[in-house]
């Protein structure tokens, strides 16, 4: 029968498509394996001449980027950490909290027609680029929100992250966070709102008829189904916090020291953005010492992650 | 190709017009100070030849000169002069076993500007000494209404208003040359190394000379320094020098440059590296001056190459050249004594 | 064996339910926190939207002045500082708006098949809780905080290796910024893989389905409006990238149209370039012709610019993401 | 005690869609009323009514009257949350919170309304409840255990469970048995005739001798033609409804019987 | 013609839970057969190894033979994606494709095996499929409207009409009808008779009117105790089954008869 034979070399095809398939599969996860790991060689091997160099020159070196405040690496990547530890974070916190409410009120609160509006306001506030941000935040922003910065400077002072005064013009760490919150919430927004649509009917609909409150619905059949698409897309924004340059760069009025004055200028610097204003005039030695931040860097990312992947898998458990 | 705004017949002017024309790919990379005058050179210079398609990269001095040290661009713009290392490596790049030289091709005044309400504005100066600016910028001196100011400028009356001192953030030729002065002009109340950059914690930073200005332009009693074509509607400082103030002025400039002796210390062929003398009390000088460098081969391994670097360069200082660069970078033109002695050094390129 | 035991129930004391009735006030209180919380998720989204209208209007405020035709259809060559070029306007972004295209279908090519196959990977091959893909997954997370001038100064040193020092074109920008997407891309489809029901692919094996054919036709099929809003995301955040483009595509003023040879001005590196001019001076004798504040003009023009192309791209995604949506009720 | 719920020209709409057209009937209370008829006619569909959960679907909404007790559940000044405290209901898909142990399962009703249950209390409860549904014996040793690893039936019995937990006055069942088997079944029922004692009970069944059985008035639902309305075509007792009815669709509906 | 099975020695193990235990039966071609017992022995399990569908839940795997017609499914060099060409499944839950069209779900069988089909042979196998579950004067206007848009019921009748419409040999049916009215059902059951002069048919159902309806053997599957290994407890022709069942178990279950 012929309808047979055909079925016989459809199986075939079949066969070695799947097996293409699966190849292709793993390849993309290995190669991405590969990839990081050649990153990670490639900023050890630039790095190199910090550990493995003339410790003098590097000192010398260090000195001349930070005008002789530091006076070997550990020094200055110290506060460097410190800094874009305190801006992504403060970033993520201001932005976590108010992408879950907008995607909350996207999938469960806004009527459809408005939800529809909504979700591509927040997909291009998602695609609006970074460098744009960065203008936005460094010529309008800032003085607009520095009369704001100096309200909570008067009246919030006496908590130390407040502590005024608040600078003129706001070039500070607690503008950057703004503007990076603006720029990851629309992330962490779009696919927390993709996975809340999603959240099953069934289990909503159980919740309500067990005479929850829409709020109480939410948090018993919504949040724990969407928890830990949220996390990692927090994940996503946190790494985007963690190393955007440009925003921060046209921004912040950098500094090196280990304070949290949110208000005050000249503080803290992130290690990107310390990159970026380096690099263009550093020697060879200069270009290593910024990369060996580079890799202090990644290894943060590196750790925040696999923290954030054992608190995440532990609480699903 | 396409898109390209095609120039005007009315555009061949002399300068070049008896040279052959160059044709082909030409990069160069480094000072983003140069770029709006290289923008400039290349627009002019494409009028003449056509056909040659030339990109320059402002990545940083640092940047370009490390390019330019693997072959892989025909000349680098640096804010600062080589260094003897840098000499040698360029052994590896140029032909014949020559090595790398700089030349001054774009002097440019860095201004000291100011906010402050009521005060500032375009063409108005305060009048400061090296030493004012100098506490100013290191945080001893923060009330517009202090002392040291005020005596100078008696005919003003300044505000109570807190000094905001902003400087660059990044690594930057122009903070190295505002703190050589003050370390030159003022070495009791400016301590500091030299360093691209900014020493102390005081005020804020900025990132390159539009991040600059734009703080200073953001709130009231700022005071910042930035090349002097950005200075726009800010009130500028005019310097002490001998018993006169000096307002920044290209010409101002230019006498700096030229009453500066070159250094000596600059080893190897062809370097043509200015030494500026920040405590001249020549008459009508601005001590406060950028000069940035352009690098090039004595000789390369491609002829082409080597052929549009010296008609480039030679179009670069030139008269016609460092017209264009003063009217639309504002930058201080190089005087024909200085120009006799980069001529020289150009001159020295091979092209066969 | 299990019993029908129609008693079962009453074996038990049944419990006093006016006990665990609630009260009145503890009945308000859930009524007053579902306010506040609805309150608070109106708040959340007001907030939001303060930004977004302020970076709108302001790029359009400032950008419209010289976005026209001239701007549009023309590169940087032969401008000389605020003066009209002869071509009769102050220069374009025609070099940049194809640079940025190229630049970043080329990261796409790269980076969305690799994305995509490594989400596939990680939601239907990786064995649950294995190694590997663990590995893989935290690593992906890692990939997304890399600055991406780090992933700039990563592909010009890769490219230095294989193609000689100093090599800068579109392709190695592309490089770069696939570096930045992929993880974008991989943690999305993941995301959107992992909420196709089983169901489906369940009925799919069943009618004798292989499983690369399951996967192509039902599962990415229908997880594709979220696939693609998700490549939109990592597209926009790539196509804004400055730092490590400047290093390794360039900037030139005029056009290039291949992304394999020469260096390549994008958007985004146009924008900073005329931002970091701020101003350009008019010599006194210029007349009114001569603008100097025309690269603050042209950057937030070319911001515009840059907005719109994103704008457009969102609008295709999001068209492709209806027409292929799942099917709901008519 | 079970309360009586009389629904008077009530019409149901998805969007402009009239889904269930003029619906009249008289719930008895402490009685069980079922509802039968063909698939798509609106038995589902006027269940959901009854305590406002047909209203969370986007665009759904109806008009007329549903009163419980002579209360208009739809009056404006009534909430429908407080509505579904009263009024539980048991799905045709077992849906356990996936995140929750069975005992999680079994208390989130209760712990919404009250939040300092005791342990004794609540374990009580949940002993009760499960015993209720006939599942006590099979989980009693892993309560701690996630609500969706059991399978099937056992998750339906669960979230019967889980629904007379809460201890409502009305229960309503959308074919709560089609997933389970004769055990089970048998277990639901005798649950539901000892319930009747308290609460008033709807249940849709497709399963003629399942009303038979165990309800006291039945409602046969009917539709015209695909995409007509539904309406409630008969409503009677049960042993009218099965052994003499008045209405000749439903007899044909009826005689065709099996289940 | 449809293909006997033969089931030796099965063990089926979800990780390293004995969920299903020493299972042997036959099934004969051509003719029905139906899979009773309380809910969680195994009877979906034991289903789904005879088309090699337990496979895909990570971890599960089973020891023992399955013979079609002889063959071995679990030989090593049989491809699990041809055994499920050949032997079709319908799930006890409605699975449409929610991205197809209700024609685009019947054709899916053939479409998505990447088999061309003409447009009037697609129009004739869709309308057989759909009449064949009962489904097509009801949706027969609206074939490209999207096949989730279908009620519960109608849903499951299109995803019968998506077997059949692959031609198997044998039909495997988890529950196919509880979530259906009983019209539907008696039209599905018309068609599994009219099916199995085609095919080997195998149908769970917790309906043991159903069973005994359509069914021409029965297995009995049950459990010693909760966590305990279900096991196929008794085999029989449906008659003696339900009539005169040779196992007390088996006669216990069903004593208890309704349904
Ligand atoms: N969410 C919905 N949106 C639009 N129409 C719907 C929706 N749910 C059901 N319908 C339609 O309303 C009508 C009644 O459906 P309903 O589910 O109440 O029927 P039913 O009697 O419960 O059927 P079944 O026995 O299959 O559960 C049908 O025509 C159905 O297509
Ligand atoms: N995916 C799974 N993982 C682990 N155990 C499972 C899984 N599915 C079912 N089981 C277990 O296997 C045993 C048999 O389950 P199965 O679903 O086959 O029963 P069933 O007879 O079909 O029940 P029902 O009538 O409720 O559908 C049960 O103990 C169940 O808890
Ligand atoms: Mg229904
Ligand atoms: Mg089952
Ligand atoms: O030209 P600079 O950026 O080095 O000041």
């Amino acid at each position: 029968m012929s309808s047979q034979d055909k079925a016989v070399v459809q199986e075939n095809t079949g066969k070695t498509g799947d097996k293409v398939f699966k190849f292709f599969a793993y390849a993309a996860g290995i190669l991405i394996l590969v990839a990081l790991a050649a990153v990670a060689l490639f900023l050890l091997f630039r790095a190199w001449p910090l550990i493995g160099g003339d410790q003098s020159a590097n000192a010398a070196t260090v000195e001349s980027f930070t005008g002789g405040k530091a006076h070997n690496f550990w020094q200055y990547v110290g506060p460097l950490v410190f800094g874009t530890v305190l801006v992504a974070a403060l970033a993520l916190i201001i932005a976590f909290f108010i992408a879950v409410g907008i995607a909350l009120f996207i999938s469960h609160y806004a009527p459809k027609q408005v939800a529809v509006v909504l979700s591509s306001v927040v997909d291009l506030l998602a695609a609006i680029p970074s460098v744009i941000y960065g203008l936005w935040g460094g010529l309008i922003l800032v003085p607009a929100i520095g009369p704001f910065w100096n309200w909570v400077a008067t009246y919030l002072g006496w908590i130390p992250i407040f502590e005024g005064p608040a600078a003129s013009p706001a070039r500070t760490v607690a503008t950057v966070a703004v503007v990076l919150a603006v720029m990851i919430l629309p992330i962490i927004t779009s696919v927390s709102r993709d996975i809340f649509q999603q959240a099953p009917r069934l289990q909503q609909e159980a919740a309500l008829a067990l005479g929850a409150t829409k709020w109480e619905m939410i948090k018993l059949a919504v949040i724990p189904f969407g928890k830990s698409g949220v996390v990692s897309a927090s994940m996503l924004g946190l790494g985007r916090a963690l190393g955007e340059t440009m925003a921060v760069l046209m921004i912040l009025s950098p500094g090196l020291t280990y304070s949290v004055k949110l208000l005050q200028a000249s503080q803290s610097q992130t290690i990107a953005a310390n990159i970026a204003a380096q690099y263009p005039e550093a020697n060879d030695l200069g270009v290593s010492t910024l990369i060996g931040t580079g890799l202090v860097l990644f290894i943060i990312t590196f750790l925040v992650n696999f923290i954030a992947r054992k608190i995440t898998e532990k609480a699903s458990v | 190709a396409c898109g390209d705004n095609t120039s005007g017949s009315s555009n061949g002017s002399s300068s070049s017009s008896s040279a052959e024309k160059i044709s082909g790919d030409f990069q160069g990379a480094g000072a983003s100070s140069q770029q709006s005058a290289v923008e400039a050179w290349i627009a002019s210079y494409q009028a003449t030849n056509p056909d040659a398609k030339i990109a320059y990269n402002p990545v940083g001095s640092g940047a370009g000169v490390t390019t330019f040290l693997t072959g892989a661009t025909a000349w680098a713009g640096s804010d600062a002069s080589l260094t003897s290392e840098q000499v040698d490596k360029s052994k590896a790049v140029c032909a014949d076993n020559t090595t790398a030289f700089d030349i001054p091709a774009y002097i440019s005044p860095i201004a000291v500007v100011f906010n402050l309400n009521g005060i500032s504005g375009q063409d108005k100066h305060l009048n400061m000494d090296a030493d004012t600016v100098a506490k100013i910028f290191d945080g001893k001196i923060t009330k517009w209404n202090d002392e040291a100011i005020a005596k100078q400028n008696p005919k003003v009356t300044l505000p109570d208003t807190a000094i905001t001192v902003v400087h660059r953030s990044d690594k930057s030729g122009t903070t190295q040359n505002f703190v050589s002065y003050l370390k030159d002009a003022a070495p009791s109340s400016w301590t500091y190394d030299l360093s691209e950059n900014w020493p102390n914690e005081v005020g804020q930073g900025g990132k390159g000379t539009s991040g600059v200005i734009s703080t200073v332009k953001q709130a009231d009693g700022t005071i910042g320094y930035a090349d002097a074509s950005q200075a726009g509607d800010l009130g500028t400082v005019a310097l002490k020098v001998g018993e006169k103030y000096v307002p920044y002025s290209a010409e101002a400039a230019s006498k700096v440059v030229d009453a500066s002796p070159l250094d000596e210390s600059a080893t190897g062929e062809n370097r043509v590296v200015v030494k500026l003398d920040h405590n001249t009390t020549a008459d009508g000088a601005y001590p406060l001056v950028l000069v940035s460098y352009d690098i090039a081969c004595p000789a390369y391994k491609d002829a082409n190459t080597a052929k549009f670097v010296k008609s480039w360069l030679t179009y670069v200082v030139s008269k016609d050249g460092q017209d264009v660069a003063a009217k639309n970078a504002g930058s201080a033109p190089l005087s024909d004594t200085m120009r006799a002695k980069i001529t020289k050094s150009i001159d020295a390129i091979k092209t066969e | 064996m299990t019993s029908a035991n129609p008693t079962e129930f009453s074996k038990v004391k049944q419990p006093d339910f006016d006990k665990l009735a609630p009260t009145r006030s503890f009945i308000e209180a859930r009524k007053r926190k579902d306010i506040i919380m609805q309150g608070l998720i109106y708040v959340a989204f007001i907030i939001a939207l303060i930004p977004l209208i302020s970076v709108l209007w302001t790029t359009l405020f400032n950008g419209i002045k010289r976005l026209n035709i001239n701007f549009l259809t023309f590169n940087m060559t032969g401008v000389i500082g605020g003066n009209p070029t002869p071509s009769g306007g102050y220069g374009g972004v025609l070099h940049a708006i194809i640079g940025t295209l190229e630049i970043t279908l080329g990261a796409m090519v790269i980076s969305i098949p690799i994305g995509l196959m490594c989400a596939v990977y990680l939601v239907e091959y990786a064995q649950r809780g294995g190694k590997l893909a663990q590995s893989i997954s935290l690593l992906v997370d890692v990939m997304s905080g890399i600055p991406s001038i780090v992933a700039g100064l990563f592909a010009y040193s890769m490219f230095t290796i294989f193609f000689g020092p100093g090599t800068i074109n579109g392709f190695e920008g592309s490089v770069a910024l696939s570096l930045l997407m992929i993880p974008t891309v991989v943690k999305t489809s993941e995301e959107m893989l992992k909420i196709v029901p089983h169901d489906l692919r369940e009925a799919s094996y069943a009618l004798g389905v292989t499983k690369q054919r399951t996967i192509t036709k039902i599962v990415l099929r229908t997880a594709l409006p979220g696939i693609v809003s998700g490549v939109i995301l990592a597209i926009a955040r790539v196509i804004g990238e400055t730092a490590p483009l400047l290093m390794t595509a360039g900037f030139i003023s005029s056009t290039n149209v291949n992304l394999f040879s020469g260096q390549m001005t994008t958007l985004p590196v146009f924008v900073y370039q005329e931002y970091s001019k701020l101003s350009v001076t008019c010599p006194a004798s210029a007349d009114a012709s001569c603008v100097p504040t025309i690269p603050m003009e042209r950057a937030w023009a070319a911001a515009l610019v840059l907005i719109i192309i994103v704008l457009l791209l969102n609008l295709l995604g999001r068209w492709v993401a209806k027409v292929f949506a799942v099917k709901t009720e008519q | 005690m079970g309360q009586r719920i009389d629904v008077n020209h009530l019409n149901v709409y998805y969007g402009n869609f009239l889904a269930v057209e003029d619906v009249n009937m008289k719930i008895e209370p402490n009685k069980v009323t079922a509802f039968i008829g063909p698939s798509g006619c609106g038995k589902s569909t006027v269940l959901r009514t009854l305590d406002r959960m047909h209203e969370i679907i986007p665009g759904a909404h109806c008009k007329g009257e549903v009163l419980l007790e002579g209360k208009n559940l739809y009056a404006p000044d009534v909430d429908p949350v407080a509505v579904r405290r009263d009024v539980g209901m048991v799905f045709q898909r077992p849906n356990p919170f996936p995140t929750m142990s069975i005992r999680e399962n079994v208390l989130s009703g209760v712990t919404l309304n009250n939040r300092k249950i005791s342990k004794s209390d609540a374990d009580e409860l949940v002993e009760w409840a499960l015993r209720g549904a006939n599942l006590w014996e099979e989980v009693k040793d892993r309560l701690d255990n996630p609500g969706i690893g059991l399978s099937g039936g056992q998750q339906q019995r669960l979230c019967i469970a889980r629904a007379v937990a809460v201890h409502p006055q009305v229960l309503l069942m959308d074919e709560p048995c089609s997933a389970l088997d004769p055990i089970s079944t048998l277990a639901v029922e005798d649950l539901i005739n000892e319930l009747k004692g308290d609460y008033t009970i709807v249940i849709v069944t497709h399963n003629m001798q399942q009303a038979s059985r165990i309800a006291d008035y039945t409602g046969f639902f009917n539709l015209k033609a695909v995409g007509q309305p539904g309406h409630l075509e008969y409503f009677a007792d049960t042993d009218t409804m099965f052994h003499n009815p008045q209405n000749e669709e439903a007899e044909r509906y009826i005689s065709g019987r099996f289940g």
